[in-house]
């Protein structure tokens, strides 16, 4: 498993985590041994195939599956030291908002809309911190100032469906970023939007990053904006995490034929109009994984021993992990089989 | 009770976000027992009803006078064993009951059958065209809503007479309204969505777009309704009967055997309260199943 | 909930609790609803009459005596030392007014009075009744006629809380629910130990009796005979059952095939076991009846009875052309009479097994009036009361040809009809009726099965209540300890 | 028909919607879009990218039919298409099909893939003979690459690219000349992403279709298209060949839109500056007089509230800004404060 | 707004007149006579004749129709055929007692039906769940008039804890207004249950969640604001019926309502009454409405704008 690092404590730490779902068509394992960490300051980028397991993940986290349909079979999740997975959800509620915090997809669907914008972030003052409502308002007028509403003491007053996709989404950052958590968790924070509201959204999170020294998790399908602000990148397929590493290392030596694949069906803008190179084949069905790797039966390196072993998280360089076998030969073979 | 009282609308079964899961994994085994057992119990009383009557016949008019407020279990002048009691001119009770359930089941299906068929029609056209016809017809339900069902009962029962066909009607009138608006709730969330469009697209006309993307959509939320209705119809026809506007006498149904019984709660109970009890089941097996059918009408249900 | 504060003071007054078994609709006696049992039960309380029948024979009440002039002419010497509640004395204005209204009213009891001529008022205390012809009813009627005061009487309003010269005065009305009556201080005879009567209408049985046995309620009447059985054992309770005027009929339309036939009416009665069906569903809710007019009732009189015999039945059918029986229907109403449902349900089942097929009608009140009245009918059943207590009222009223009531038409029966009506010497009336009754009973214009009892229930503790056959229970003798 | 002639034009269309709808206030109808003009040719694939709510899937659900355009004129194959007559119209619009953004809500989910596909065919009556529904049903399956055997399934027991796939057949099955594709790849991840554009390129040179491609992902139209138009608030405010547009914008939107779109390696392409947009977007009920985008627009100038651009010719694209040449130049010269 | 009330009051007049109309022509359709079902059998035909015309019955249907239209327009129904006095002046006393009756009922079906169907809901599948659905089935698919009976046995007559019938006290109030709300408590329950359960998968619950909110103040607050909708419309609707189809329970506890006198004055031909009563229930609905049009605008803002 993750071997944690010597120096430092990581902020967050999840280790082996195992989540289940009960479905109509019976039981599946949504996660499947999930690992990874956050240090600090740091940002972590998580990757991964629709459907791979990245919200569960962070969900299982924030303590916030469905109670009567999942199921954490196993795995720990620290924070700080700090195993909050072995005690009552109680405790992950008291991190909520004041060490972790969350930022979800859909801006629209994650804001009531029947609550005034400036209430509902002034309910985290004063649910939370017992402040008085009116220099709870105050606090909350002066976080939608900061995260650059125009006119915030006005626009406080109005409801979530009276504000622009982008502007409401700075407001769901705004609340996540009220009581000043040590950690944010972005999912998705602008599949919804478009690309010049989305640049602004990361340019915004970026520079509250820098100036709060806050880690973050940030979930997204788009490789342009990992690029654009993560540390490190940790890559999930069929509820695990496959591989893990520096941004620059896992993009241009990718470890795990399934980042590898991910990298190469990305559309060259120096190359228009030549063919793309897709991942051939599904997604495992989770309710008959496949046995072994579970990237076995679309990976073009496969070797008949992974269709039984599965592969763990090992180390392939500094900082960099992945689970595949073959790890080796395909970090150095990106480029002879990224061709092929 | 008014007999006009809409069912309880369709109801999502999701489970609800909150907290940490529980670490024991149910079993789907579970909800296979929500569909069969219902279903099961739903079938005994159609097979009682049909062939129930057969086995232990049932004659309205053969009253025994002497044998009258029997308790469950006792044995009659003829020798014959009342495995439920007598009622209050001597009739079995048990075939009564059985033979009640054809009456009060066919009220129930054929009322919904025909309440639902021309609400679900009205509520679709209504969805579907809009503008005048849309607020004219959905008008008619509103008055519809307005008007006393009971003066309805005794408007039919003097123009046309009592009978089965009659309290179909009746209930029906007081019903298509509900179906009606959730055909056009339906309707209106169905016809512009992008798979009726491709459709459109196609070239395909208004009864193309109906039959094939309409219709599906409505009929499952119809389904659903219809099982709570079932239960509110077959009460409305008990009801009908206590306010002597049901069924005409000799042809028992559950109704009319509870509002018999009525007088004797206290001195004979189980006239009112065995089929009273035999209806609730019913009613709440019906119910049950609604449940787990409008689980299972969804179809995206099954993968996310 | 409890008791009434005011009930069961020791000296026997306070508020008496009823509960009624149908809503007074109106307490004007004189319209609409003067033959309405809910009305008169309250108004006798209010309002007394010239004559008063006493154990069957009439006596004098407000009326001290009365003549025949001649044979079209009844003059009644009225009392004189009556007031009505607000002090006014009583004249003979008084009663020629409420005989006017009663008239004018036009309503059910109007055709008692159908051949009044004049009505004079000589003197203060002596009022007239002319007629054009010879009425031999006048005293029976008069046991319905109220006297209310002249000034008011034509004065709908007044009706809303009136008062006469009986034992108490209304003080309050809502029609369709409850009325008070306090004490009438003014009341000439002896002073009623009530100090109130409070009537509430409440529909269902159930709730009657729970009210009973629960303390809400101190009397209550007309109860189903399945409940009298439970009642009975009750300490808490007294039952009492009396004869009453009223019976049970079930008549069949002469006038339609296949009842032209009186004998295939005979059959219908003969292939029904009154007696079992009676003792299990009536227990001492009735009695057999032994001729068309309960015992009761004056003019009465026994008659041959039709015995159970389903081959004799058999017979009858086929000598009228019906060896195999034949389908017919049944009417009745909705709640028209105790026990209906299941009655019905029990003849109907003694005819099938003669092979007459009936199917039961139940009808509400007001289509079955229709359907009545159009003769638009096979066979119908009902009950009825004789409320005058004089058989004329029946018998005339619904057997004359000219009623129209049941299809059924005989010179001979309305021959001796008129002639009991027009005899002013009551035996000659009631050696007439007994003739009239045994041409209604052998022709079988309906069958008479049983002659019902009343009932009244009381919480022990209402003493001195005594039935009467009219079935109106009156409270003014009743105290309450 | 020849291939040459089988085009799609649409000149000055004006869309509009009824403003507020409810009877509180009627505001003036929002023009969605408005006075616009472009051309689709069998074989090439003009992209047409532009901010969410600028109005693409608008000018495609006109395109195919689905909403009446309020001013302007659609033609194809040299016909008008949008005052035909209902039975031309029906038989002109089947050669224009559409292939939607969300393959979940496009597909009905009570039918299963053989109706989906053969719809077409069960509304033209006339065109494919019923035995030959099976066969031709798996040609097409075959077509798009998927198994024969899925034509037994919903399209819940489909894979979003599956899914995306299906739609595509349906829209093939009438053998359309013309495709509009609204976002067709926007649900999709990556590699289903990589696989559908695949496809559509294939079927483009197989079948000779011509697209009108709505994307936001600016490297996926990049990638397929041959033409590029870019709109903002319902008009087209910069057009040309994909390489001219893409790679040297000439409007200031399309340079912002441009140089927002993050790259996936930006290591390892030369550093851009980034525009950031500042400023709401206008509403199309109420769009700014002059140019429209100049309430954003860096290089806005008193003129450009006055008088209103029109698309004119500027180092091989068309493009509807006062200062296009300015702007081509790197625009930052201007001072800003002059806005 | 002007445009939006006057159409609103133009579609409600539209509503009330086709009720006035379809009563007025549908009780002159029923058989009976009134005139003969006051007289009773024995009355004489001229009287009947007299009373017709005292009823104002003897003209043709049109020209009463007209009348009728006229004089309802004042709010004047005539006077009741069957009880001495104004049409008008019945319907509103009745339909005070049944209002009462109805909100008591309305009251405890709310108050119940929140926190069942909350509790229900926050354990989907569980055991409280399954025992109060099944026995808001269970309360739904009993007729009233068994369960109204049942109840005055029970707490009347065997444990004399409750009077059995009468509109005085307030303890006489348990019984009937229990009975009139079992049926609405289970269809309130119902709504709130699944209501809860659609919102609490609604991303801004899991929001709420994740800023650290108590259970309580997530479920009570958060996710009960956005439930309301549906469940006022329905309620609204089922209030209405209650104040016009409480007839069986009106019986049963003898209270003086409006159903009862509407059932009674239909038996009696009364169709005075039985219009005055239909329009009055028709425009009581109408009301409930309106009020439930207003609420939406109160409880969502998004309404606001698009009413
Ligand atoms: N509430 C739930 N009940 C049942 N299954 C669930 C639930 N939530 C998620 N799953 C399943 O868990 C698996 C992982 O889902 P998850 O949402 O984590 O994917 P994801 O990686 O976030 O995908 P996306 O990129 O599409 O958001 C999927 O197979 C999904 O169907
Ligand atoms: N049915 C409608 N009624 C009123 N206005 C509408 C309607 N549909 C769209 N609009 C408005 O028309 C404008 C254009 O919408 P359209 O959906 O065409 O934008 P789009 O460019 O496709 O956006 P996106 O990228 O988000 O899909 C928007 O301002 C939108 O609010
Ligand atoms: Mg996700
Ligand atoms: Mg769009």
């Amino acid at each position: 498993m993750v071997a944690p690092p010597p120096t430092r404590q990581p902020l967050l730490a999840v280790d082996d985590l195992v989540v289940s779902f009960d479905g109509p068509l019976g039981t599946y394992r949504a996660l499947d041994g999930v690992s990874f960490h956050v240090d600090a300051g740091e940002t972590l980028a998580i990757l991964g195939e629709s459907g791979s397991g990245k919200s569960v993940t962070v969900r299982t986290v924030m303590a916030l599956l469905p109670r009567h349909s999942a199921h954490v079979e196993r795995g720990t999740i620290r924070y700080a030291g700090e195993e909050i997975s072995a005690k009552p959800v109680r405790r992950t509620r008291e991190l909520s908002a004041t060490e972790i915090a969350m930022v979800f997809q859909d801006s629209l669907t994650a804001l009531n809309p029947v609550v005034r914008v400036g209430q509902q972030i002034a309910e985290l003052f004063r649910v939370r911190q017992r402040l008085p409502r009116r220099e709870a308002w105050r606090r909350a007028v002066a976080g939608l100032d900061r995260v650059g509403i125009p006119h915030a003491a006005r626009r406080a007053h109005d409801y979530p469906h009276q504000f622009s996709g982008g502007m409401r989404q700075r407001v769901v950052i705004a609340m996540a970023l009220a009581l000043q958590p040590r950690l944010l968790i972005a999912d998705e924070p602008t599949t919804a939007l478009d690309v010049t509201v989305q640049a602004q959204i990361m340019d915004l999170l970026r520079d509250l990053r820098e100036a709060d020294g806050m880690a973050m998790i940030l979930i997204t399908h788009d490789l342009g904006v990992v690029a654009d602000v993560a540390d490190r990148v940790a890559v999930m397929y069929a509820g695990t995490v496959v591989e893990s590493g520096p941004l620059r290392q896992v993009y241009d030596a990718p470890a795990h034929p399934y980042t590898r694949g991910l990298m190469n069906s990305i559309p060259a803008p120096d190359r228009p109009g030549t063919r793309l190179t897709p991942i051939e084949g599904m997604p495992p069905s989770p309710l008959h994984p496949p046995t072994g790797c579970p990237f076995h039966p679309r990976c073009p390196v496969a070797r008949p021993n992974c269709r039984t072993d599965r592969p763990t998280l090992r180390i392939v360089a500094a900082g960099h992990q992945a689970a595949c076998h073959y790890a080796q030969e395909v970090m150095t073979g990106v480029d002879s089989h990224g061709a092929a | 009770m008014a007999l006009g009282t809409p069912g309880p609308p369709v109801e999502a079964d999701t489970t609800g976000d909150d907290g940490r899961p529980a670490a024991v994994p149910r079993r789907p085994r579970r909800r296979r027992l929500r569909l069969w057992i219902p279903l099961g119990v739903i079938a005994g009383y159609v097979v009682a009803g049909l062939i129930g009557p057969v086995l232990a016949r049932y004659d309205p008019i053969a009253t025994s006078v002497t044998d009258r407020l029997r308790p469950p279990g006792s044995r009659l002048a003829d020798g014959s064993l009342a495995l439920l009691g007598t009622d209050q001119v001597g009739r079995d009770l048990l075939p009564q009951i059985m033979q009640g359930a054809r009456v009060s089941i066919l009220v129930g299906a054929a009322t919904l059958l025909l309440a639902g068929v021309v609400g679900a029609a009205i509520g679709i056209l209504c969805g579907y065209l809009g503008g005048v016809v849309d607020a004219v017809l959905m008008r008619l339900a509103d008055i519809q809503l307005a008007f006393p069902s009971i003066l309805l009962a005794v408007f039919v029962a003097a123009v046309l007479g009592s009978s089965v066909t009659n309290v179909v009607l009746t209930l029906s009138i007081t019903t298509w309204p509900i179906f009606a608006r959730v055909a056009r709730a339906q309707t209106l969330a169905t016809k512009s969505r992008d798979f009726a469009n491709a459709a459109r697209t196609l070239g395909a006309g208004s009864w193309h777009i109906v039959r094939h993307c309409v219709l599906p959509a409505v009929a499952s939320p119809l389904m659903v309704i219809a099982t709570v209705q079932l239960g509110f119809v077959i009460v409305a026809e008990a009801s009908l009967s206590f306010l002597s506007l049901g069924i005409p006498p000799g042809t028992p149904s559950w109704g009319t055997t509870i509002a018999n019984g009525r007088d004797y709660l206290a001195s004979a109970w189980w006239i009112a309260t065995i089929p009273g009890l035999v209806l609730a089941l019913f009613v709440v097996c019906v119910g049950v199943l609604g449940d787990e059918l409008r689980d299972r009408s969804d179809p995206n249900l099954s993968t996310r | 909930f409890d008791s009434d504060s005011t009930t069961g003071t020791g000296d026997g007054a306070g508020t008496l609790r009823v509960a009624n078994p149908t809503p007074v609709v109106s307490l004007n006696p004189f319209a609409a609803n003067s033959a309405d049992q809910p009305t008169l039960t309250v108004v006798q309380e209010v309002f007394e009459t010239l004559v008063v029948r006493d154990n069957g024979e009439i006596a004098p009440n407000l009326a001290e005596s009365w003549t025949n002039p001649d044979p079209l002419t009844w003059q009644f010497a009225l009392r004189d030392d009556v007031t009505f509640a607000d002090g006014t004395p009583l004249t003979s204005a008084d009663a020629k007014a409420s005989l006017q209204a009663l008239i004018d009213g036009k309503g059910p009891l109007a055709g008692l009075w159908a051949t009044v001529e004049e009505i004079g008022t000589p003197d203060e205390h002596t009022l007239t009744i002319r007629t054009s012809s010879a009425l031999g009813t006048v005293l029976s009627n008069l046991t319905l006629l109220w006297i209310a005061p002249a000034a008011k009487i034509t004065d709908s309003a007044f009706f809303d809380a009136p008062y006469g010269t009986g034992p108490f005065k209304v003080s309050s009305f809502t029609a369709g629910q409850s009325v008070e009556l306090v004490r009438n201080d003014a009341y000439r005879g002896d002073q009623p130990k009530l100090a109130t009567i409070s009537y509430r209408y409440i529909p269902e049985v159930s709730g009657r009796v729970t009210a009973l046995t629960n303390n809400e309620i101190d009397v209550t009447w007309g109860l189903p005979p399945d409940q009298l059985t439970g009642l009975r054992g009750n300490d808490a309770l007294t039952v009492q059952s009396f004869p009453t005027y009223a019976n049970y009929y079930i008549w069949f339309n002469s006038s339609r095939e296949p009842f032209t036939d009186a004998r295939v009416r005979r059959a219908m009665w003969h292939a029904v076991d009154f007696a079992t069906i009676s003792g299990s569903l009536f227990d001492q809710a009735g009695t057999p009846a032994t001729g068309p007019l309960p015992e009761a009732i004056f003019g009465a009189a026994a008659q041959n009875p039709y015995p159970y015999d389903p081959a004799k039945a058999k017979q009858l059918l086929t000598e009228a052309g019906y060896p195999n029986g034949f389908t017919t229907s049944m009417m009745w109403s909705t709640g028209c009479c105790t026990n209906g449902n299941s009655f019905a349900d029990a003849m109907i089942s003694d005819w099938a097994k003669v092979g007459i097929v009936v199917k039961p009608e139940e009808l509400e009140r007001a289509t079955w009036l229709d359907k009545l009245l159009k003769l638009d009918w096979n066979s119908t059943m009902t009950t009825g009361s004789t409320i005058t207590g004089d058989a004329d009222f029946t018998l005339a009223r619904l057997y004359l040809s000219t009623a129209k009531r049941n299809g059924y038409t005989n010179p001979a029966l309305d021959e001796i009809l008129l002639a009991a009506r027009a005899e002013l010497d009551q035996d000659k009336r009631a050696d007439l009726y007994a003739q009239a009754g045994k041409i209604v009973w052998d022709d079988a214009v309906g069958i008479f099965p049983l002659d019902l009892s009343g009932n009244v229930v009381l919480r022990t503790g209402v003493n001195g209540f005594t039935p009467t056959p009219n079935d109106l229970p009156s409270f003014a003798g009743v105290s309450l300890s | 028909m020849s291939t040459a002639t089988a085009r799609l034009e649409v000149r000055q269309l004006r869309v509009s919607y009824p403003a507020g709808g409810g009877p509180f206030h009627r505001g003036p109808d929002i023009h969605a879009v408005d006075r616009l003009s472009l051309t689709v040719t069998p074989g090439r694939t003009l992209g047409l990218v532009g901010e969410s709510g600028c109005g693409k899937s608008t000018l495609a659900r006109t395109i195919v039919g689905l909403r009446r355009p309020a001013g302007g004129e659609i033609w194809y194959d040299g016909r008008r298409v949008d005052h035909a007559d209902p039975a031309t119209r029906r038989r002109l619009t089947a050669e224009i099909q559409m292939v939607y953004q969300d393959p979940y809500s496009s597909l009905n989910p009570r039918k299963k893939v053989s109706f989906i596909v053969t719809e077409g065919w069960r509304v033209h009556r006339d065109r494919v003979p019923r035995h030959e529904w099976a066969d031709r049903t798996a040609d097409l399956l075959a077509r798009v690459g998927l198994a024969a055997e899925l034509a037994d399934r919903y399209p819940h027991q489909l894979s979003g690219g599956q899914r995306q796939r299906v739609g595509i057949a349906r829209a093939l099955a009438l053998s359309p000349r013309i495709v509009v594709c609204d976002e067709p790849v926007s649900a999709l991840d990556v590699s289903v992403q990589a696989q559908t554009l695949n496809l559509l390129a294939d079927l483009r040179e197989d079948l000779g279709l011509g697209y009108l491609f709505i994307a936001h992902d600016l490297s996926v139209v990049r990638h397929i298209s041959d033409d590029l138009a870019v709109m903002y608030l319902g008009r087209i405010v910069e057009t040309g060949p994909a390489a001219a547009v893409y790679d040297n914008p000439a409007h200031p939107y399309t340079q912002a839109l441009i140089s927002a779109a993050p790259v996936p390696r930006p290591w390892a392409v030369p550093p851009r500056e980034r525009i950031v947009l500042t400023g709401e977007v206008p509403s199309p009920a109420s769009p700014p007089s002059g140019c429209r985008f100049r309430t954003r627009c860096r290089l806005a100038q008193p003129r450009c509230a006055e008088i209103e651009p029109e698309l004119r010719t500027v180092a091989g694209r068309e493009v509807a800004c006062h200062y296009a040449e300015t702007s081509l130049t790197g625009g930052a010269t201007l001072d800003p404060a002059v806005r | 707004m002007l445009r939006y009330a006057l159409r609103r009051l133009a579609i409600s007049a539209l509503v009330l007149f086709g009720a006035a109309t379809v009563v007025f022509f549908a009780m002159r359709q029923v058989d009976g006579d009134p005139a003969v079902n006051q007289l009773g059998p024995d009355a004489d035909p001229a009287a009947v004749e007299a009373l017709r015309r005292e009823y104002g019955l003897d003209a043709a249907p049109v020209v009463q129709y007209v009348r009728f239209l006229q004089r309802a327009a004042t709010f004047d129904f005539g006077d009741s055929f069957r009880l001495n006095d104004a049409a008008t002046s019945l319907v509103l006393t009745h339909l005070t007692a049944t209002a009462a009756l109805a909100a008591t009922a309305f009251t405890i079906a709310i108050v119940l039906g929140f926190a069942l169907g909350a509790l229900a809901a926050t354990r989907p599948n569980g055991i409280v769940d399954r025992v109060v659905s099944v026995l808001s089935m269970l309360t739904q698919s009993l007729p009233s008039f068994w369960v109204g009976i049942m109840l005055i046995l029970v707490f009347s007559r065997w444990l004399h804890l409750l009077p059995s019938s009468g509109a005085g006290s307030p303890a006489a109030m348990v019984m009937p207004a229990v009975t009139l709300a079992l049926p609405l408590l289970s269809v309130v329950l119902r709504l709130v249950r699944s209501g809860l359960l659609d919102v609490l998968h609604e991303d801004y619950v899991v929001t709420a969640r994740a800023k650290g909110l108590s259970e309580t103040r997530v479920v009570g607050w958060h996710a009960m604001r956005n439930m309301l909708i549906p469940v006022v419309t329905v309620a609204g609707l089922e209030f209405g019926s209650l104040l016009g189809g409480a007839v069986i329970v009106e019986t049963v506890f003898a209270w003086p309502g409006i159903g009862r006198l509407m059932t009674d004055a239909i038996a009696a031909r009364d169709y005075s009454v039985v219009q005055a009563c239909v329009i009055t229930v028709a425009a009581v609905f109408i009301v409930i409405n309106l009020v439930v049009d207003l609420l939406y605008v109160r409880l969502d803002p998004r309404v606001r704008e698009s009413v």
